[in-house]
């Protein structure tokens, strides 16, 4: 679904991402692994399109991702991401972060829209939030706000930064749950994660970074056991 | 009392030109600087270009453009041109320079985040601009722009240069011909008015967009 | 007021030892050349003043402030081709008239223009509440008047008149003669004139002995002939008037 | 060309007197605004106060507020007003009311997290300010103050309504007495140049304050 | 050395906290735990005394730490604070995040407080860091600086929310081992987290926060083995 070769990245002369290759295919769980700064997150931009890499190949369904420098519209439509810092919306309530997307992308009636999104947010425990802002909203929940937003437009391939990092168990257990559910309709997951035992219990398959190459890819069973 | 009252039509007369530009400049500056701030903020190569004529429009002062237009420009091409035309383009530019760069401040302080958030979401570049910045740049720039608003009430004045009846000539004009200053005393209190109202819209606008976030 | 209290303007002058004299950008009445004021208003001024035994300021100021500048003792005299009126005459003192200005039509030099009645369908321009608005909307062609389009300042009027905005301009005739002088084959002066009307020196309302001394010293100036001989040396004949 | 050198003196003279009430103006407004916008977005009490301040100086013409100072103050007090001082007096308040609405616009968007970073590292109010919220207010607001510096330019024109000998009237009593627009010409250089500087001096500043972050 | 008494706080009309109590001892090492949403970021921003308690009593040292409602100087001059969102100052590079409150609050020379810095970040691995901006870092870096900036001031008790959230299993061990060390040598610890094989790891007693009330005050060992 999604194949990568020899990807390289800099900022500002510092090199990041030194020859990065690989690829998910369908239905999968990948989970990336790698110390803090190892450029994952970096990765994660490339992959959704943010930053155009300095060198290499990326696919997507066997198309080229970047065409002269701008991402396909392909990358958009079939990718959902949840951003490590979040970029929620500030300006909209956490009803409208979901509301407003999804009815510019699906153009169905608000009613509808409304209904979609306050059904998502009850799932992650989130009923009481809907009509607060953001910035009044605690930090596991406006984690759990960024995933419900990327959720809910029904994405193909779900890109997701440290999904757990401000999350109690329970609340892991409830991200666990509606992610591995999409998953069995078919999603396509990869996953950012210092959380071993929740990429653990999720991945099937696993790469480690390590000073921006790929150190380790194989299954996520031979990756822990080692 | 009675004075007050038979001076008050050309006043009001001329009030009624005042409000007709300063409403017709900003219902077309702002659309028009709002495209120059976005250009500026998002089209590299349009950078200079529009830094340029910011620097020039906003560099000479309003009444010697009002000149250009209205007494120069015809000397270049023969033409009448009508007054409340060329007063009404000249502000319209003018302000439109104003109006760019404050929001193009605006936009600069938007963290890149919030592009890239619309961005993964499939949004297209019109719908992000609409719905996730716009509305964080308003709030960046209300004052500003209720600043720059309060200042367009009182340039209006300036339309007595090239002889159009807006409301300070006509009140002076009452001052030099009764010699009571009385008609400028009711010319100050429809700017301040006029001001307030502003101000007020302002203020109400404050409480939408400006409240912590 | 001014009857009540004394009036202590002379001697208050004599005290301060000098006579702030108003005036504007006007000429040839008065104005700036190579860095010092001149004119004819100016010169007659620092002879009055030399008779006074003061000496002279010149004081430029804003015409639409100048009776706040009278009245708030910035300037003790406005002096620079003021036009005596009736309604001026309430807010300002003033001395005898001493000169004689009358309204002309001012045009591009291509105009044919010389009759008042010409004026009839055109655009003709005025300085917002001059004698030549007055002039103007006093006489009969005013209503068959294409339009009278009101300048806030003459300069305007000019620019205008240059790029075809406007017809003719109804102004002093020394405003017209000089714009004449300064450009001949660019403007001409219409034959036909308006009524004139007098220039006179303001003074505050009570400043009565101040204003007497003044006319005094204006008589003994014609009557000695150095009045006429400015006069000339700016105009070329004698319009001092007495 | 020699008339130009002729006409220049008299022109250079006004913009030595225009350029020394700008620089007057900008060195006491921008810190009287800062302190009226700090108030207004810390002192809840001051607020209300300020909003009336800021309301009555930007409705009311600079031109009449020039008047004030210059012919009403001195018939209330009697003494003799300095043309200088009074204006450049009434310059200072006038655009410290506008300064203090930028600023107060731009302290308001500076997230609350930023204050409480301050605080619970035991920094006093007055070490917060100067090293946490102006340094990012300057950002939030650069454009906007380049916005009203380049304005003070060309409203220093106003002076001459009480009689200061400042560019502009210089130049226009040439033209009244040569009937000649090149005095114009030049006066709209010297503004050009002066706001090309002013618009020099924003970009170096937006080079240092309006990077990402 | 701090003694909380029936505390209470409400957002708008709605009430997180409702009777807290509980006290810290000079040395100890204090974690709360809770949900997403259980209030214990409130908790922390009331005992660093960023929000007024709308009842009940908070004592430091046994002094009030609120005189009519502001807070006294005490609260600031012996607590260090990390914030779960950093709070890093976007305007100053790495270093001057830790050198500007350094210098202000000990007014010791540029030189000395550089060096000091410079020390405390090697420690936490942010070397190669100190000339970026913080939005230039990663998420892990940021919350390492977020740390080094609290510690920088040699706080007597430091209060700190999700300390490990962003943090892989090498970093977290990093960060664990100088707040061990820090403690050795007197500090007194309240730490905030989810991570409870890293809240095993470090702490002595534990509260558990649960719908505005503590529900839990004891020894970490009864805890974890309950
Ligand atoms: N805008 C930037 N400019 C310069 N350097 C950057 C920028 N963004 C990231 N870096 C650097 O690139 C490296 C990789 O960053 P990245 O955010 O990809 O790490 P990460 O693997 O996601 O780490 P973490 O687990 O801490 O989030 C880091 O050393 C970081 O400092
Ligand atoms: N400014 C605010 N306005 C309104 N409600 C708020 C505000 N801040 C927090 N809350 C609400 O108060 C409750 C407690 O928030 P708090 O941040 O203390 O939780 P927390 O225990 O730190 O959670 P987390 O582990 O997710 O960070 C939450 O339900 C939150 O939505
Ligand atoms: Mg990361
Ligand atoms: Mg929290």
């Amino acid at each position: 679904m999604l194949k990568l070769q020899n990807i390289t990245y800099a900022y500002d002369q510092e090199p990041i991402l030194k020859g990065i290759g690989f690829s998910v295919n369908e239905g999968e769980i990948l989970g990336i692994l790698g110390l803090s700064g190892s450029g994952k997150t970096t990765l994660l931009k490339i992959i959704s399109g943010l930053l155009v890499p300095d060198e290499g190949e990326y696919l997507i369904e066997n198309q080229p991702a970047f065409i002269k420098q701008k991402k396909s519209d392909k990358v958009a439509s079939e990718l959902g991401v949840v951003f490590q810092q979040f970029n929620l919306f500030p300006h909209l309530s956490v009803l409208d972060n979901l509301v407003m997307p999804l009815r510019l992308r699906t153009k169905k009636p608000k009613s509808e829209c409304i209904a979609t999104a306050v059904e998502l947010l009850d799932v992650l425990g989130l009923k009481d939030q809907i009509a607060k802002f953001p910035y009044q909203c605690s930090g596991g929940q406006q984690q759990r706000i960024a995933i419900a937003r990327a959720l809910v437009l029904n994405p193909k391939i779900l890109l997701i930064d440290e999904p757990t990092s401000s999350l109690d168990k329970e609340n892991t257990k409830k991200v666990e749950e509606l992610l591995k559910s999409l998953h069995g309709r078919g999603l396509t997951l990869i996953i950012i994660t210092h959380d071993l035992p929740f990429a653990q219990a999720m991945c099937q398959r696993v790469i480690e970074l390590s000073e921006g190459r790929v150190v380790f890819d194989g299954l996520a069973e031979s990756y822990f056991n080692a | 009392m009675e004075y007050w009252l038979e001076i008050l039509p050309p006043i009001a007369q001329g009030f009624k030109t005042s409000l007709t530009v300063y409403l017709l400049t900003m219902a077309l500056a702002l659309p028009l600087g709002l495209v120059l701030g976005l250009l500026a903020d998002m089209v590299k190569p349009a950078r200079p270009i529009i830094g340029v004529f910011t620097w020039i429009i906003r560099g000479t002062p309003l009444l010697l453009q009002l000149y250009v237009t209205m007494y120069a420009i015809p000397l270049l091409i023969p033409m009448r041109m009508d007054r409340f035309f060329a007063g009404t383009v000249t502000f319209v530019i003018n302000y439109a320079a104003y109006f760019a760069e404050i929001f193009r401040s605006g936009l600069a302080i938007i963290p890149l985040g919030q592009w890239q958030a619309g961005q993964v979401l499939g949004l297209k570049k019109r719908e992000i601009i609409f719905n996730i910045i716009l509305p964080q740049m308003f709030r960046n720039t209300l004052l500003p722009l209720i600043n720059e608003a309060i200042t367009l009430v009182k340039d209006t004045s300036l339309l007595a240069a090239i002889a159009i009846g807006e409301m300070l000539r006509n009140a002076k004009e009452i001052v030099g011909k009764d010699l009571r200053v009385d008609a400028l005393v009711i010319a100050g209190i429809f700017y301040l008015l006029f001001s307030f109202m502003v101000v007020s819209v302002g203020k109400r606008l404050e409480k939408t967009y400006l409240k912590q976030m | 007021a001014a009857n009540t209290t004394k009036d202590t303007s002379l001697s208050d002058l004599e005290k301060a030892g000098k006579l702030v004299v108003g005036y504007t950008e006007y000429p040839p009445m008065g104005f700036t050349e190579d860095g010092t004021v001149t004119g004819f208003d100016i010169e007659i001024a620092k002879e009055v003043a030399e008779r006074l035994g003061v000496d002279v300021e010149f004081q430029i100021i804003d015409w639409d402030a100048k009776v706040l500048e009278l009245n708030s003792g910035n300037i003790d005299v406005i002096w620079n081709g003021l036009t005596i009126t009736e309604d001026r005459a309430k807010e300002i003192l003033f001395s005898k008239p001493y000169f004689d200005n009358r309204i002309v039509i001012l045009t591009l030099g291509s105009s044919t223009v010389d009759a008042i009645s010409e004026l009839g369908g055109l655009k003709v321009g005025v300085e917002i509440q001059s004698s030549g608005q007055a002039a103007l909307e006093g006489n009969a062609v005013f209503s068959s008047l294409d339009e009278m389009v009101k300048y806030t300042t003459i300069t305007e009027a000019i620019l205008d008149l240059q790029a075809g905005g406007i017809d003719a301009i109804v102004a002093d005739e020394i405003f017209a003669r000089y714009a004449v002088s300064k450009n001949p084959e660019g403007y001409r002066v219409a034959d036909e004139v308006f009524n004139s009307e007098n220039y006179g020196i303001g003074f505050r309302l009570e400043d009565k002995a101040l204003r007497d001394k003044v006319d005094e010293i204006l008589d003994e100036m014609s009557e000695d002939g150095t009045g006429s001989a400015i006069s000339v040396e700016w105009f070329g004949e004698d319009l001092l008037l007495r």
